[in-house]
């Protein structure tokens, strides 16, 4: 079977700091892969190296089986690949179903149009507004984003991210910020994700990771440290004394 | 969008006098600059006009006039024709006057024509402005009868055998330079080279220019920067480049030896060779007299320069016009007026050129001395009731 | 082949000279916009101010010279507290084209009050015996004014590098410059660095303003006339970079008058192609952090 | 304007909503009756009703990049001296004076600068993108002057003649023709201007100047984006200067000066960026403002236009109709306290 996304020895230094070291991964189609790691290990570099963010010093991402290494961000996104940001990157002026409609015109095109109005487009309306029913947001459809409490922010942050309909998804940290009564409402979004989607999660909360994950890697100081299901990482000896116990402890 | 006409300076009303029943109201539009670095000529010429008014009540035969004043700003053109346009379609004026520099009177000479308005020049002084409409007339001077001159007696009397040019680049600046090369060369001198020395609106750091006439070595260094902030700038570079020292003369227009900027020169600028029509330090009665009554209007401190010159000889031209046409201006009128008109101004006999509606008066050698620690303009030759060189010899636009 | 050395060393010489003054004045408006990350457009105001002070100083007090350049950078430093206080720090967070508006704004003010009180036109001052006519440095006669700019232009180098590397405020200001957020964890009362700094800089604004007057002439037209060149200076350098203020004032004075000595007829464009050139390839400035 | 956000059962109408801020409003009758009326009012002030109608389409044209792209700007000015120095030259090298034509023509020359540079310099931001325009917009000037042959340097361009608009309306002293024909310049270009930012492309202009990462992660080719629209307003800002050219019959440096993009930009930011009406309202107001103040004294005016700049930076941040926007939701007892 072909994964749906692939890296392949890639890094990234600044100067002499690594921080991404000959980092493989394989997400299948459909899967639900959660990067896990301290602090600093480089886990939204990673996420910047794949979207295309940054440009990688060495090694390839391959979408689908094609090579997208030298494609631009914009290249990526058009074949699928999707992200969401650690801190929500949101049109904060802009009302919730405008937010939601960008992804829809830039996927379909519609966004050159440079003469006709873009109410005209009523099924780019028509999708946002499903969309945002899916998510429980369709009520704030026309509240400028900022007004909203951050927790549905977050949820905002994800359904642009739907709105290009991705093959692959990177969530960071979909659930950072968010009051822990309310993140629920996170996890139950991302669990009801179309299951076609291959994702990638960063998370810290790992009540989340082990819930929704189904493999997990860790990643520390650049470097993937070990690779495998929940159960396989929750007692893998190694990343207790590296991680789970740090994470334990404070 | 309140229709409002401000008068900023003198509404002169004069007493309507027994067997002078036909008064008439005459509006003036005067352009000028009043603001940023160039708002100190507009004061000048103001100051000028202003002088004329009050002195001589009489001298309009009756008539009212309404002097309208508009910013022209930066020699850029469009504002000042703008500001034309607006006054003989919103204000209907009779008569236009003003202009400093000469881009704005260039770009105004099409409305003087086309809206039939007469125009008289206080300053700007490119040779072939007066071309560019039948309607204008220069109480001024053109650049020529300065350069010109000043060419043939540096060679002939000051024996250049060499000169270099620094000018600053915009009309009257290529016009000044082309005046002192044809005066210079046509006497048998050589120009070394002509260096433009940036645009009119701010005041280079000349050392550079002032550098490569150094090292050029010439006999005169002819050097025309416009009136104002420029020249003290000149000297100064010229005195701490110690060119005197090189045996290199410092000559040029009178612009650079301005009245209202002499005090500020160092003690170099002693021994400069300028030819110019006015400075406030002749010694003749007529100027003494007005210099007199400027600083008792004006303060004691302040001095009438070729500017404040200009703006009294035209005011005294416009009234001539007035009264002449019994306060019915007309373009034709004016310029019938104004041709051959003469008058004893305190620079001299002057004259309207009635063949090119130009200025002709003398062209005096000036030399700068130091009296009572003051910096004053002597005069040491005559050249007496010059015509613009260039008309006169038909050069280039002139013809 | 002499002549033409003579040439060159007349052209490093006045650069060098023209290069100091462009230093002494952006030197502030670089610090200030690399640490507070405000796009001070009326930096050039407070260089005009210290122009004027020092002209009142002179001519209406009757202070010498050298006093008066000392007294009209300490006058401006202590005029523009309120400025930071009051106006600039509510700008801080705000967008580039807001702090620009509100400069201009200030500028616009500064040039109209100037205008009011000293009128249109270029003021001037009388320099001690000293600073006049050439001095000979040994190697060649040079004009003395020039010669004490440059002096004073290198005093100000050595004495802002001692500030900067030598001292515990320097190494506050370093550090808000590099990582304002962390600056503020460890304690550094960064408020306080502001208005200090802003002081500082305007205050020597106000020095080259006043050492400005002699060669370039003071007008109320000198903030905005001259406001292009200070904002070159800032982004070829780098901004919150002395040493790249220095290097970028270095080279566009040196070309700025290499190019006028060389080719009169070309017109300042030089400077603005150098400056254009520069900030393609580097466009955080010579020195500026990536 | 919005409805109380609720979590469940009312749906908004999102295209209610949008069609509604597409659609025309009366006010936006106003000011195009207001300059109809202007007209029949003050029929001496046409000369300059002429001059405030092409700096209202220049106005637009940065506001099209500064209030929609987020592009700061000091050079604009750079192609409206295009645009003039290319309908003057047309007309006084060439001999070509048709009015409409050689307007367009200026327009093209503005957008293919436009483009050129947009090209490069759009790669930058903040101060360096700022000094970069202001850089280019002077250096062009510095070659302009360089290049005296063509455009008379500083002497300025001589020798414009324009032909009669469709050869039957001949360009008047008082303005009045060419009042009219600027008139419908600016509705037309008010009409491309308006559709542009209702368009999907104007919407993700919007979104850029909104949020520039979020915009690339959803893949928007910003860079293409913000070229495409900043020739369109480089074009725009041509024809102005066409425009400018033609009623002046005469064209000089300050076309593309230091002065005249920082005042564009001020008179934008009075009126308020970001709704095509501020250029409009920031424009009548500076320079009425300056026809009027400046004749009582310079300084006056030069103090006033500094303050208001720094009392609408500080405290009316939507500029004169962001003001009145909040005023408007003051009385209907809805806006902030």
């Amino acid at each position: 079977m072909i994964p749906a996304l692939e890296t392949r020895d890639l890094s990234k230094h600044f100067g002499a700091l690594y921080v991404t070291q000959d980092v493989s991964l394989r997400l299948e189609p459909g899967a639900r892969h959660a990067l896990i790691g301290p602090n600093g290990a480089g886990k939204t570099t990673l996420i910047n190296l794949i979207s295309g963010a940054l440009s990688a010093n060495r090694g390839s991402v391959l979408l689908g089986g094609d090579d997208i290494t030298a494609q631009s961000q914009a290249g990526r996104v058009k074949r699928g690949l999707a992200r969401t940001f650690q801190i929500n990157q949101l049109f904060r002026d802009l009302t919730v179903v405008e937010n939601v409609t960008m992804p829809i015109l830039e996927r379909s095109g519609i966004g050159r149009n440079i003469w006709r109005r873009a109410s005209t487009f009523s099924h780019v309306l028509d999708e946002a507004m499903a969309l945002l029913s899916q998510l429980h947001l369709h009520g704030d459809a026309l509240t400028p984003v900022r007004e909203l409490p951050y927790g549905r922010q977050r949820l905002v942050e994800i359904a642009i991210t739907l709105g290009l309909k991705p093959s692959v998804l990177l969530l960071d940290e979909p659930a950072a910020g968010v009051p822990s009564a309310e993140s629920h409402i996170i996890l139950d979004v991302i669990a009801a994700l179309p299951e076609d989607i291959a994702i990638l999660i960063i998370e810290h909360d790992m009540e989340i990771v082990f819930q929704f994950a189904k493999s997990i890697s860790v990643l520390v100081a650049g470097n993937v440290l070990v690779e495998g299901t929940p159960e396989e990482i929750a007692e893998n000896q190694e990343v207790r004394a590296v991680y789970l116990g740090v994470e334990a402890d404070g | 969008m309140k229709i409002h006409k401000l008068l900023l300076g003198v509404t002169a009303l004069f007493g309507l006098m027994a067997g002078q029943a036909m008064a008439e109201t005459v509006k003036i539009g005067v352009v000028l600059p009043y603001s940023g670095g160039a708002a100190q000529f507009g004061e000048q010429i103001d100051r000028g006009m202003n002088l004329f008014i009050s002195q001589n009540k009489d001298a309009f035969g009756g008539n009212e006039i309404e002097l309208i004043k508009r910013d022209s700003k930066r020699p850029g053109g469009d504002i000042a024709k703008n500001a034309v346009q607006e006054l003989i379609t919103r204000e209907k004026v009779n008569l236009l006057t003003g202009f400093v520099f000469s881009p704005n009177a260039m770009a105004s000479a099409p409305l003087a024509t086309q809206g039939k308005v007469p125009m008289v020049i206080m300053n700007a002084g490119t040779a072939w402005i007066p071309s560019l409409s039948p309607y204008i007339a220069r109480v001024s001077f053109t650049m020529w009868h300065a350069g010109y001159p000043m060419g043939e007696y540096a060679h002939n009397k000051l024996g250049c055998k060499t000169a270099a040019i620094g000018f600053t680049d915009y009309p009257p600046g290529k016009d000044s330079r082309n005046a002192f090369t044809t005066g210079f060369e046509k006497a048998g001198g050589k120009v070394l080279e002509a260096i433009p020395m940036g645009g009119p609106r701010e005041v280079p750091d000349f050392t550079p220019f002032f550098q490569r006439v150094k090292n050029a070595k010439p006999d005169c260094f002819y050097i025309f920067v416009p009136a104002g902030n420029h020249s003290v700038a000149v000297v100064k570079t010229y005195a701490s480049l110690g060119m005197g020292d090189d045996g290199i003369k410092l000559i040029g227009p009178g612009d650079i030896t301005q009245d209202t900027k002499l005090q500020d020169m160092p003690k170099e600028a002693e021994g400069m060779i300028t030819v110019h029509h006015y400075s406030a330090d002749y010694d003749t009665p007529r100027n003494k007299a007005f210099v007199k009554a400027w600083k008792d209007a004006y303060g004691a401190d302040t001095t009438p320069d070729f500017m404040g010159v200009a703006g009294y000889d035209g005011m005294a031209a416009i009234a001539h016009a007035i009264t002449a046409q019994s306060g019915k201006v007309t373009a034709e009128g004016t310029m019938k007026a104004l041709s051959g008109w003469t008058y004893d101004s305190p620079r001299g006999k002057i004259m309207i050129d009635p063949e090119t509606r130009d200025i002709i008066h003398d062209s005096n050698v000036h030399k700068v001395v130091s009296k009572d620690g003051r910096m004053m303009i002597e005069v040491i030759d005559t050249i007496p009731q010059v015509k613009d060189p260039c008309k006169a010899n038909k050069i280039g636009k002139c013809k | 082949m002499e002549q033409f050395a003579k040439a060159a060393i007349s052209i490093l010489f006045d650069g060098v000279a023209y290069a100091m003054l462009l230093f002494i004045i952006s030197v502030g408006l670089s610090i200030t916009m690399g640490l507070m990350g405000f796009a001070n457009l009326a930096h050039g105001a407070f260089a005009m101010l210290g122009g004027y002070v020092m002209v009142s100083l002179m001519l209406k007090a009757g202070v010498p010279f050298l006093l008066a350049l000392v007294l009209a950078a300490i006058i401006v430093a202590l005029i523009s507290v309120p400025f930071e206080r009051y106006l600039y720090r509510r700008l801080y967070k705000a967008g580039e084209l807001d702090q620009v508006l509100l400069s201009i704004g200030l500028v616009f003010m500064a040039t109209a009050t100037i205008t009011f009180f000293f009128g249109p036109s270029t003021v001037s001052i009388s320099v001690p015996e000293f600073l006049k006519g050439q001095v000979n440095l040994g190697f060649g006669i040079f004009p003395a004014y020039r010669t004490f700019t440059i002096a004073v232009g290198l005093v100000m180098i050595v004495a802002l590098w001692y500030g900067f590397e030598r001292t515990i405020t320097g190494a506050k200001i370093r550090a808000a410059v590099d990582n304002r957020r962390m600056a503020q964890s460890i304690g550094i009362d960064v408020d306080r660095l502001f208005v200090i700094t802003f002081a500082f800089g305007s205050g020597l604004a106000a020095l080259g303003g006043g050492l400005a007057i002699e060669i370039l002439g003071m007008s109320p037209t000198f903030a905005l006339t001259y406001l292009v060149f200070f904002l070159i200076v800032v982004a070829v350098g780098g901004l919150g970079s002395i040493r790249g203020a220095f290097v970028a004032a270095l080279v566009l004075g040196i070309i700025d008058t290499a190019g006028k000595y060389l080719w009169p007829d070309g017109g300042a464009f030089f400077i603005y192609a150098v400056t254009i050139g520069i900030l393609l390839i580097k466009p955080e400035g010579l020195f500026g952090k990536a | 304007m919005t409805d109380t956000p609720s979590d469940s059962g009312f749906t908004p109408d999102a295209r209610l909503y949008f069609r509604a801020r597409e659609g025309w409003r009366w006010a936006e009758a106003l000011p195009w009756i207001v300059a109809i009326a202007a007209f029949f009012v003050f029929p001496d002030y046409m000369a300059l009703g002429t001059q405030i109608l092409i700096a209202i389409i220049f106005a637009l044209s940065l506001d099209l990049i500064l209030g929609y792209a987020g592009i700061v700007t000091l050079g604009h000015a750079a192609y409206f001296g295009a645009g003039a120095y290319a309908t003057g030259m047309l007309s006084a090298h060439l001999g070509w004076g048709e009015p409409i034509s050689a307007m367009l023509f200026g327009g093209l020359v503005g957008a293919a600068l436009g483009f050129l540079s947009g090209w490069v310099l759009l790669r930058y931001h903040g101060l360096t993108l700022l000094m970069l325009t202001l850089a280019t917009a002077i250096l062009l000037m510095e070659g302009a002057n360089a290049a005296e042959y063509w455009t008379g340097g500083f002497d300025g361009l001589v020798g414009i003649s324009i032909w009669p608009l469709f050869n039957h309306f001949e360009y008047d002293l008082w303005g009045h023709t060419y009042y009219w024909y600027a008139l419908a310049v600016l509705f037309c270009c008010f009409l491309v201007a308006r559709r542009i930012v209702h368009s999907s492309f104007g919407r993700s202009l919007v979104g850029i100047k909104g949020n520039v990462n979020r915009m690339h992660a959803i893949g928007t080719p910003v860079h293409g984006k913000l070229v495409k629209i900043y020739t369109i307003s480089a074009g725009m800002a041509g024809i102005a200067g066409g425009l400018f050219a033609e009623s002046n019959a005469y064209v000089t440096l300050d076309v593309m000066s230091f002065a005249r993009s920082g005042t564009v930009l001020i008179m934008l930011v009075l009126g308020g960026t970001g709704r095509l009406y501020g250029a409009f309202l920031g424009t009548v107001v500076y320079l009425v403002l300056e026809d009027e103040l400046a004749k009582l004294s310079p300084e006056f005016w030069e103090f006033g236009i500094g303050l208001l700049l720094v009392v609408v930076v500080l405290f009316m941040r939507g500029g004169m109709l962001g003001a009145l926007d909040d005023l408007v939701a003051w009385a209907r007892g809805k806006g902030k306290p």
